[in-house]
């Protein structure tokens, strides 16, 4: 006969409040096979603990059953104790009887039993557990970082910094994502591209970093700590270590197309260099804007480049690797003006998006810092900018707040009159949430300082007329329509996840929320972790963030990831499935429903993998026979527990 | 001592078998027969025979030893038991047919000698069985005859009805049968001549009906002796589905399992159960360790023919087989109890 | 109506040159006029075969008794067995490749049309003959049955005697076959799943009475799982007695099974183990009929399996038993999969 | 007048979503009958149709399964699976004639602590009027 012990915790009142543990220990005492049973007011304290010890110990005990909170809370607490008195943790089961018993019921007497219940079924199955030790796998101590924003390049450094072998891998030519595109930053307007360029510097100059720039992943296989990827080198046809930079190939480049970097206020050729500062610093020949690679098609960029840099013939590569870590930073995108119907389908040259505004202010950017209207290169005297454009509108756009816009919005206004004294700003806005540090004090120098007008209200319609952009709106604290001729109109855009992100998270098997950002392992307590383990977070992928959010997720993700790369071997939860073979047929339904593909059918039977396991159990209600079960919670177990849920 | 009741009057007799659990044939819309309590309206004896014999009546299908309880106090633990016997209830099956009623007085056999089955006998002493004579075969594939049985063979029965047309010749075999007819004497009158000589006329007449027939069914026991180890069980087995249906339905199969059936573990409460088990399931015979002497079909077969005709007349001078056909006519497969014997008697020395 | 002759020359020739182990096939059985499952052997036993309406076995359950057999046997013979299919035979036949039971080239399929017609219900037989007993049916050309008594010949329309699963036939030919006999005659189903309405009109009260009253009859004599070839498990799950032990079976292995139904048939017991084998069986079940023709107590029980057939098509688009690549109905999903029963 | 009759009710709760939901509801301080015993499981696509059976058998008056939204399940599509396997069931007990009510099957995230309590009450309510199941109780 098993010899089980029952330990019940009163949780102060919390559990003692609404079951009377001293009956139940009462009852669980006559339940065969329960040879002690005791409650106490904390079993998670130490004295507690103890109790368990020294119970494990003079009486033999061979299981134990500890009713008290969530398993999730103080399983491992009590499998410790268990351990540490000579008992396989996986003796001890935790029967959950706060949180799914007392703090859920009043009246005492009925909680009492359904709390009796619940035990005893925890009784019936941890007696029929078996002994197991973590099955551990070796580590692969390099990581790879997908996308190359500040959030990318932050989890790149802080992994190669702590000694660690990493991939970053961009898709564009250059590192840097967006923030390299703008001009400045809140709440200290200092330059974006003077902080940034020297962490792309120092990303790519790293020894521990390789740089695949110009790359997506392609496929992911394997598990956490053991990841092998297939990375997809596209051609840039052009040799960047003899590249000299001498730019002639653009210059007699004939075909110009819009300049991604410049948001299209701008043109760029086929062969490009994306920005002065890009990393790599080298030309990229975009293959769909070029006539053709034949040098009979074209060819003058060849033909000029004396450094012979240009090569028509760069295939693309596919690189396998093995990294025990991932990191997916894929940032984000603006919302389409072209949605915005309200506001001209952006089709109005005049109506820019926050990112385009950056270029205007930006010394690098098409007006050299100037701010000059698209349309005719003047100066604008009065610009309306539009806070919540497609955000926080479930009817029409994103039901979500994306966070920056009314810290950048500010930051605009603020830009434009230092640009132009004598100009206007109007912001119409729904409410400003400026929650950061500096934030607030940010909000009130544009209004003081810079008399920034606020308008409280949404803006109706924007259109075109002589020359001007008439916007139509309602001050919704006066209740007074308002009608500006405006001069330029620049729409605060919601973030979208970037064009892209949906077909990767599938390839990593990552689930998406429903606005399309990647999901979190939990939204308080694991916001960094995705929900496949050895994959993390950062940036904006995850959800709209500023630049210090996303840098300190990029840490976070970097250190997470850090604590599987710092192992020399990983422990694998040993509850996985496992096949009784004399009643296997080899069906193969089993393989066909594991997620895991961690079933294989050999010669007429099944094999696990025990590592790909992750123990989930579909395949036990898919075998028609019960041959293959998941150890600890066997379809025997369930059976019984199912039994003493419904005894008496 | 032989008298007449009219088939008017049969309803009124059982009406005065008040102190009785009655049982007649019933028939479904499939036209299948078994044995019901019914009403008046269904007391009528013109049936030919039912799907499941009335073995089912004397030696249920499942049976229950006893229940237990387990208690516990800290570490100690008590287990009550509890026996369960068959409850007093004198009971009447009407229109048993001879062969039936033979496989009931083999079966008696089987529980008694060294060991008095105690769930048996208290039913079959409560039982009484009114036969019914067949005029005419109730399945095409009756062998009766072949098996040392007739169509109004007498063994096992209380009291044997011949059908003279609109009334029965009933005749009393035991002290049981003469207590039934005691209740309702008025509704009969003492069988004249010419009804027994018209009973024995149909006699004579019904055992010509019988169309099948067993050959040699004595020299068969002696020649199986050598054939335990001949190829005709794979042979005559290879169509077999391993169901029981021959064996479930036979009136003289009689094999069972005793299980615990548990209710619930903990505490260990549940009740031990006889049910019927048969040789030609897979884990008949199945040992714990895996090893299975019987492992295929072709062996199930031969065990259930060797019973039937070697092992039970080495026993008791008698065939375990009372050649009421159904284990042919109801077999999926059509596997012929008379071909494979033929066979036996062919290949046999 | 396929005529055996077609296939009998066929059938000489495989087994003349030893290319087949045998042929599993029908012969008239002793009681002389239903035709029973045969084993030939040998090329002169070919002229026992017959094909005839009341060919109603589905005899690819033989197949699994053959993969029993050739697991024990030392030195296995590899070659193929030769196995005469009707229409829905030829599914149970898919739905085992597909599982992988057996492989294509472990049988050799003799395949045998039904075309307009199919095979006889007894229990309607008996009604209509009265007690007269058949000797002999045979298929008119005009789409009747024929039915040789002592009493003479008497002719139905095949629709008064066609067993309730040939009235809602999927598959009147063999979708799967290595040489066939008779033509692949197209017919049209009005009401694929018309025998259930009647069951589907009824109260959930009713259907429990009606369904109480049939279970209640059943003796669990396993004929039903046993004649299915769609029921090859070494050891069904309601069976927790006769763990498939081996030598190296551990005591916690054995002590892994489960007692889910008691061995006692009561109600209860009877109908856990008929829904477990109910919902085994879908997306698995051909609708051969044979677990209801094979019970002696007449339990409908191809109400169950039909039941499920078509809840698998109607919710899922699924069809059983057409093509072997197909994963089974409960190994695959779709994301559209009806969720209207789910809060 | 007899005690109001109590339905016993096994709730088989997957233990990334519905678990913690139930969990959430516990923390929320929330309050619903005490009718139901919880089974912790993996996966609701772990849950075998015969544990269903089974429960019904052992004498349960409602059977609940609750696993993560479709999309959200922890491994990946567990939940799918169960959706069509259960899906089965369902039609199954309700075709021999079991009430549709006794057998349900919901999806509740770690975030519906508030769902999870609504969906026991009405449970409870709607198998009051039932009475005891006995259709497939063992005697």
């Amino acid at each position: 006969m098993k010899r089980t012990g029952v330990f019940i915790c009163h949780c102060g009142i919390n559990i003692a409040g609404t079951v009377d543990v001293k009956k139940v220990a009462q009852e669980l005492s006559q339940h065969p096979g329960v040879v002690h049973a005791e409650d106490y007011v904390y079993m998670c304290s130490d004295p507690g603990q103890n109790l368990i010890i020294q119970a494990i110990k003079n009486k033999k005990l061979d299981h134990v059953v500890v009713a008290c909170c969530s398993p999730n809370l103080h399983e491992t607490t009590f499998r410790n104790a268990s351990t540490a008195a000579g008992l396989n943790a996986f003796r001890c089961e935790i029967a959950n009887i706060r949180e799914q018993c007392s703090w859920v019921h009043k009246d005492k007497s009925k909680a009492t039993q359904k709390a009796t219940k619940i035990i005893k079924s925890t009784v019936e199955k941890v007696r029929r557990n078996e002994s197991l030790e973590p099955l551990s796998v070796p580590v692969t101590r390099r990581a790879m970082v997908v996308g190359g924003g500040i959030a990318g390049i932050q989890a790149a450094l802080d992994l190669a910094n702590s000694g660690f072998e990493v991939i970053l891998v961009e898709r564009s030519p250059s590192i840097g994502g967006h923030m390299i595109q703008l001009s400045e930053t809140f709440p200290t307007l200092d330059c974006s591209q003077c902080i940034l360029t020297p962490k792309m510097v120092e990303v790519s100059k790293h020894p521990k970093v390789r740089l695949m720039t110009y790359s997506e992943v392609e496929e992911v296989s394997g598990y956490v700590g053991n990841f092998k990827v297939k990375i997809l080198k596209k051609p840039t046809y052009v040799d960047k270590d003899k590249c000299n930079l001498c730019d002639e190939c653009s210059i007699v480049c004939p075909v110009v197309v819009p300049n991604e970097f410049d948001l299209g206020l701008t043109g760029r050729r086929a062969i490009y260099i994306p920005f002065p500062q890009a990393i790599p610093a080298s030309y990229t020949l975009d293959i769909k804007a070029c006539p053709g690679l034949l040098p009979i098609a074209c060819g003058k960029c060849a033909d000029v480049c004396d450094a012979k840099a240009i090569d028509y013939d760069m295939k693309p590569q596919v690189l396998e690797e093995e990294v025990g870590a991932i990191i997916v930073a894929t940032g984000y995108d603006l919302y389409d003006k072209e949605n915005m119907a309200e506001y001209g389908y952006g089709k109005i040259p005049d109506v820019l998006d926050g990112l385009q505004f950056e270029r205007l202010c930006s010394a690098s950017g098409p007006t050299k810092g100037q701010i000059l209207r698209p349309s005719d290169q003047k100066e604008p005297k009065e610009v309306v900018f539009i806070q919540c454009s497609g955000s926080r509108d479930p009817e029409n756009h994103c039901a979500y707040c994306s966070k920056i816009c009314c810290m950048y919005t500010i930051k605009h206004a603020m830009l434009y009159k230092h640009h132009v004294h004598d100009g206007q700003a109007y912001i119409f806005y729904i409410d400003i949430r400026s929650g950061g540090k500096g934030y607030e004090e940010f909000v009130q120098r544009a209004v003081e300082e810079d008399g920034v007008l606020y308008l409280r209200g949404k803006v109706s319609k924007i259109f075109e007329e002589n020359g001007k952009v008439k916007v139509w709106g309602v001050d919704t604290l006066t209740g007074k329509p308002i009608e500006i001729d405006a001069d330029m109109v620049v729409l605060a855009q919601a973030m979208r996840p970037s064009k892209g992100a949906q077909e990767l998270a599938k390839k990593l098997k990552l689930a998406l929320d429903k606005d399309g950002f990647l999901s979190e392992a939990h939204p308080k307590l694991r916001p960094v972790e995705s929900v496949t383990s050895g994959m993390f977070l950062a940036g904006a992928a995850q959800a709209p963030k500023d630049i210090p959010e996303a840098v300190a997720q990029a840490s976070g993700a970097a250190a997470k990831a850090i604590t599987i790369l710092s192992q020399e071997r990983l422990f694998h939860a040993p509850t996985v499935a496992k096949v009784f073979t004399n009643l296997c047929t080899g069906c193969g339904m089993c393989v066909q429903v594991c997620p895991y593909d961690a079933i294989t059918l050999k010669d007429g039977k099944v094999e696990i993998n025990e590592v790909l396991c992750e123990g989930c159990g579909t395949c036990s209600a898919t075998c028609l026979r019960s041959a293959i079960q998941v150890k600890n919670l066997s379809q025997n177990q369930v059976h019984e527990m199912i039994n003493a849920c419904l005894g008496g | 001592m032989e008298k007449i009741l009219t088939k008017k009057a049969l309803p009124q007799w059982v009406k005065t078998l008040t102190s009785y659990k009655v049982y007649f044939p019933k028939k479904d819309q499939e036209n299948r027969w078994n044995y019901l309590e019914v009403g008046a309206e269904d007391m009528n004896l013109d049936f030919l025979n039912t799907t499941l014999p009335p073995k089912k009546l004397l030696f249920p299908q499942n049976e229950v030893f006893l229940e237990f309880f387990e208690s516990t106090d800290g570490n100690q633990e008590t287990l009550e038991v509890k026996e369960i016997l068959p409850g007093e209830e004198p009971t009447v099956i009407f229109g048993v047919r001879p062969c039936d009623a033979r496989a009931a007085w083999l079966l008696d056999k089987v529980f008694s000698g060294d060991f008095t089955d105690p769930y048996y006998w208290k039913r079959r002493n409560q039982t009484i069985l009114v036969g019914l004579g067949c005029d005419t075969p109730p399945w095409e594939n009756c062998f009766c005859l072949s098996v040392e049985g007739s169509p109004y063979s007498e063994e096992g029965l209380d009291i044997l009805l011949t059908d003279l047309g609109n009334r029965y010749l009933v005749k009393s075999l035991t002290e049981n049968g003469a207590k039934l007819i005691q209740p309702g004497k008025a509704l009969f009158q003492e069988a004249n001549p010419e009804d027994q000589k018209k009973a024995k006329t149909i006699q004579a007449e019904s055992v010509k009906k019988i169309k099948r027939q067993l050959k040699n069914a004595r020299g068969i026991s002696a020649k199986l002796k050598g054939m335990f180890d001949s190829n005709i069980w794979d042979e005559e087995s290879m169509s077999c589905i391993r169901c029981g249906i021959c064996t479930y339905l036979c009136p003289s199969c009689h094999c069972f399992d005793i299980n615990d059936e548990v209710d619930s573990t903990s505490p260990l409460e549940g009740k031990r159960v006889r049910t019927w088990d048969t040789c030609q399931f897979p884990d008949f015979t199945m040992h714990s360790s895996g090893h299975n002497p019987r492992p295929e079909k072709a062996s199930r077969l031969r065990q259930r023919l060797f019973h039937k005709f070697r092992y039970f007349v080495e026993n008791y001078d008698k065939f375990q087989c009372v050649g009421c056909g159904r284990c042919i006519s109801l077999c999926p497969v059509g596997i012929d109890i008379i071909k494979v014997l033929d066979k036996v008697n062919e290949h046999g020395t | 109506m396929a005529r055996i002759e077609d296939l009998k020359e066929e059938a000489r020739k495989l087994l003349r040159e030893g290319k087949l182990k045998y042929i599993i096939g029908y012969a008239m059985g002793s009681n002389g006029w239903m035709a029973n499952p045969v084993f030939i052997k040998k090329p002169e036993e070919v002229d026992k075969l017959i094909w005839d309406p009341t060919c109603v076995h589905n005899l690819t359950r033989f197949l699994v008794d053959e993969k029993r057999r050739k697991a024990k046997e030392k030195q296995p013979d590899t070659r193929p067995v030769g196995i005469i299919v009707k229409g829905c035979d030829s599914r149970a036949i898919v739905v085992l490749l597909q599982e992988k039971f057996i492989n294509r080239n472990d049988v050799y399929i003799l395949g045998v049309s039904c075309e307009k017609a199919g095979v006889v219900d007894d229990h309607k037989l008996v009604k209509k003959l009265k007690g007269k007993k058949p000797k002999k049916i045979e298929l008119g050309d005009k789409g009747q049955f024929i039915i040789s008594t002592d009493e003479g010949k008497i002719e139905f329309p095949v629709g008064e005697l066609l067993a309730e699963r040939c009235l809602e036939c999927k598959a009147n030919f063999p979708v799967i076959y290595d040489v066939l006999s008779g033509e692949k005659i197209k017919k049209t189903l009005e009401k694929p799943f018309g025998s259930l309405e009647k069951i589907e009109a009824l109260s959930a009260e009713e259907r429990w009475n009606f369904w109480k009253a049939e279970l209640d009859k059943c003796i669990r004599c396993y004929a039903c799982r046993s004649v299915c070839p769609m029921c090859y498990c070494d050891e069904c799950v309601i069976d927790s007695i006769n763990m498939a032990v081996t030598a190296d079976t551990s005591a916690e292995e054995k002590a892994q099974k489960i007692k889910w139904v008691q061995r006692s048939p009561e109600a209860s017991e009877n109908f856990v183990y008929h829904l477990v084998r109910a919902i085994h069986l879908g997306g698995r079940c051909i609708d051969c009929g044979e677990c209801e023709r094979a019970c002696p107590l007449d339990i409908p029980l191809r109400f169950l399996n039909k039941k499920l057939e078509k809840e698998a098509q109607e919710l899922f688009g699924y069809e059983v038993g057409f093509d072997p690549a197909q994963p089974s109905l409960i190994s695959c999903f779709k994301d559209d999969d009806p969720e209207d029963f789910i809060r | 007048m007899a005690e109001e009759f109590e339905p016993k009710i096994v709730a088989f709760l997957c233990k990334w979503c519905s678990s913690a939901g139930s969990d959430l509801a516990g923390v929320s301080r929330m309050e619903y009958p005490p009718n139901v015993v919880p089974i912790q499981v993996m996966c609701s696509g772990s849950i075998s149709p015969l544990y269903i059976f089974s429960a019904f058998n052992k004498g349960a008056d409602g059977v609940l399964v609750s696993g993560c939204h479709p999309g959200d399940c922890h491994y990946i599509k567990g939940n799918l699976y169960a959706r069509r396997r259960l899906n089965l069931v369902k039609r199954l007990l309700e075709y021999v004639g079991l009430e549709p009510q006794r057998f349900q099957m919901s999806w509740v995230s770690a975030a519906e602590g508030t769902k999870y309590t609504q969906i026991i009450k009405d449970f409870v309510k709607e198998l009051k009027p039932l009475g005891p199941q006995a259709k497939l109780r063992r005697k």
